[in-house]
């Protein structure tokens, strides 16, 4: 089981049109070389799951302004004006969601829950279309779990099974996301060896991360 | 007034609606400047929605650190007791009720509560980002903006740009007048003495309640 | 914002009838300091919420011992012979429920959630009463948020503010009650100054803590 | 054969189902005996679901860890890559489809593939733990068990005690046999030379469907 691969090798099984999960916060936290290699290869009409679309040179915004992205579930796409472009000529799809909601829907596909239960968006055009349920006399959206293809994260410190540490506010969906994917890829500042984290302080246990690659933009 | 003085007086009053130990978002823009005007008496602590709790003022230039932004993006601090934490903890913080007030600017908001800021249709479209979940989250929420927008009218009986919220907004905060929401409508408590109750009410689209005790503005 | 204080002042505020949170497995991490003030002080009629019942002299296990405990939501009794006694004589009422059931309601009660959509439990006799719902051609349990009066966990280190950070399995369902009872009471091993925590490693973050005693049965 | 061997027949052949990076968890009893006799040349983590990944075996007397035991309250040791998480991790982990295989005990297991091991009416509640959690969600389900109980047969074309979980078993494994739960009914794929198919059919409350090239017990 070895993890550690080249970009190359980390990204070989990705397709046109997958669903890929990308971690990051305007950027902060962002897998940086992970896009680069995508952005090379030129994978395409890809479903893009992310907080927000960064900007169009930062992040997960590459990918929109690569024109790779078909359709993005997001809560923001306010400071990448490609993204707001795209979504006008029609080219990409937008599902903007709240950002606590995709929080809880990335977290219950990795966690194997049905669906979530939310307040957040009642009353609002996020419930158009959606269950409700009312429960102790409050109603509530059903939000259903969103899972991917692929993620590609970005982690501070890999050890070498795959045990993975983050920095300060670049943790943000990192975590959840390396919970939901068929093939979770983490690009890493640093790698060491097995045993060099201490199990009480692991963000994100290995068993979650099939690829990791040393990263260098981040951090 | 001028724009630093509408900015610093709608900061200034809402700083005084925190209480000791209290947990506070604020959003970007305005809402940020509330915390230069925190009383020093009170310990209040800030959230930032991409991950911790802790967060201080900007750094020094040159003090920056990659990893360690506002959820607007900008470099900030913290201080030493902070703590990180993923965005599922995040929101968990925000949606269980363990937020005691968020700030929010607003494009509109009403007299029954109902707030308008993430869109405005076939023009602005940024998304909501954090904000449905702060408003139906918080224990109290205030909205903090200047009372008109270029002369428009922002306060309303009733919002007609699509919602953040229904009913959630508890506190509304303006350089003219501090007004309260009430099952009976929009309730002004306090007013800036350099208005009159007429001028305030002449830019606002919600028949206001005047409070027998007005006061002036703290 | 003092929140250390004396055993006793931090339960000052409990009172019969309450409905308890306390955090360990089978008495591991488990508040024992806090346990023997409630046993001391005679807190009765209490409805209790723990993964089990633990041992008769261990833990949780020591309420329903002392038959303090009305009501018990747990996940499991069998190591606690006192437990049994006093469910089939009728003097303690036993909620049995899947372990992670009773973990997604916890945390569902600190995250604002409705309810929790899963899977587990569907036709067996936890589904009874409840109500089911289908999504994606799937049944599902909702299963309602756990939410205490007052939780009682254990830490091995907690700061003058309330981060905590805990030891190995003891952590367990400590760093969830933390985030679901109105009033959270935590014993810790060691409090140091703040400051001393790295906050990039705090497992729970001081805003969830009320108050803090120094303990010593423990780590 | 005698209790030992029972064990060891089982535990032996149970751990032949592992491949190389599996995640697994044993219930207690008899399948943590299973962890025993993984080949060497493959890498299986074990998990423990009151809280880390990378569980090893007992310590040796006197160096016990207060804080590091087990899911039945024993004291383990842990490998260096070990990473600790509280319990809404752990099931997070289980039930999210993360635990390739699970091995737990059984009162009774039946041709459906359900399950029946948390509790006997009127006579023991212990309670089902994570048990409900584990079957429902880990992706292969072995149960591991003594063939009959004291001569009382526990495979059964139905199960009559109150369910763990309904259709969730993939392989039985005992001191007899190995089954297979399949939408036909329950296959017996390999068979203890000791004993006859015939022998085993007699203490097996299901039609067993006796595979074509039924081989010797791994």
């Amino acid at each position: 089981m070895k993890k550690i691969s080249t970009v190359e090798q980390a990204i070989a099984n990705l397709k046109d049109g997958m669903t890929l999960m990308v971690g990051g916060f305007l950027g902060v936290g962002a897998p940086e070389l992970l896009i680069d290699a995508i952005i090379e290869k030129g994978i395409k009409d890809l479903t893009v799951i992310c907080n927000d679309t960064s900007f169009p040179d930062k992040g997960v915004g590459r990918l929109v302004a690569h024109q790779l992205v078909k359709k993005v579930i997001t809560s923001h796409i306010g400071t990448n004006v490609e993204t707001g472009k795209q979504m006008h000529d029609g080219s990409l799809e937008v599902v903007l969601s709240p950002q606590g909601t995709i929080a809880e829907q990335i977290r219950a596909a990795g966690a194997g829950l049905g669906g979530v239960i939310t307040p957040t968006g009642v009353g609002t055009v996020v419930e158009e279309g959606k269950e409700t349920i009312e429960l102790n006399g409050r109603k509530y959206l059903v939000e259903l779990p969103l899972k991917a293809d692929v993620a590609i994260i970005q982690a501070n410190v890999s050890d070498h099974k795959g045990n993975l540490v983050y920095d300060l506010s670049a943790r943000n969906f990192n975590p959840l996301m390396a919970m939901a994917a068929d093939l979770v890829i983490v690009e890493a500042n640093k790698i060491v060896e097995s045993g060099q984290l201490d199990p009480n302080f692991v963000h994100t246990p290995h068993i979650f991360v099939d690829k990791i690659v040393e990263g260098g933009k981040n951090g | 007034m001028d724009k630093a003085t509408i900015r610093a007086t709608i900061a200034n009053r809402v700083a005084k609606e925190f209480k000791d130990g209290d947990l506070v978002n604020l959003g970007i823009g305005l809402p940020t400047e509330v915390a230069n005007y925190v009383p020093e008496d009170i310990d209040v602590t800030f959230q930032s929605e991409n991950g911790f709790i802790g967060m201080g003022p900007a750094p020094e230039a040159g003090q920056e650190i990659n990893n360690l932004t506002n959820a607007g993006g900008l470099p900030v601090t913290i201080f030493k007791d902070a703590a990180f934490f993923d965005s599922a903890m995040s929101f968990a913080i925000i949606r269980g009720g363990h937020l005691d007030c968020t700030v929010l600017g607003a494009l509109q908001v009403d007299a029954k509560g109902n707030l308008a800021n993430w869109m405005i249709p076939g023009k602005k479209v940024p998304g909501m980002g954090g904000a449905m979940d702060l408003v139906t989250g918080a224990k109290k929420v205030i909205v903090a903006m200047e009372h008109t927008a270029k002369g428009d009218v922002k306060i309303l009986s009733e919002c007609n740009l699509p919602l953040t919220a229904v009913g959630v907004v508890d506190l509304i905060v303006t350089e003219m007048a501090v007004m309260k929401v009430t099952d009976k409508g929009l309730k002004l408590i306090e007013i800036n003495p350099e208005f009159t109750v007429e001028e305030v009410q002449a830019v606002t689209g919600a028949q206001l309640i005047v409070e027998d005790d007005l006061i002036d503005m703290k």
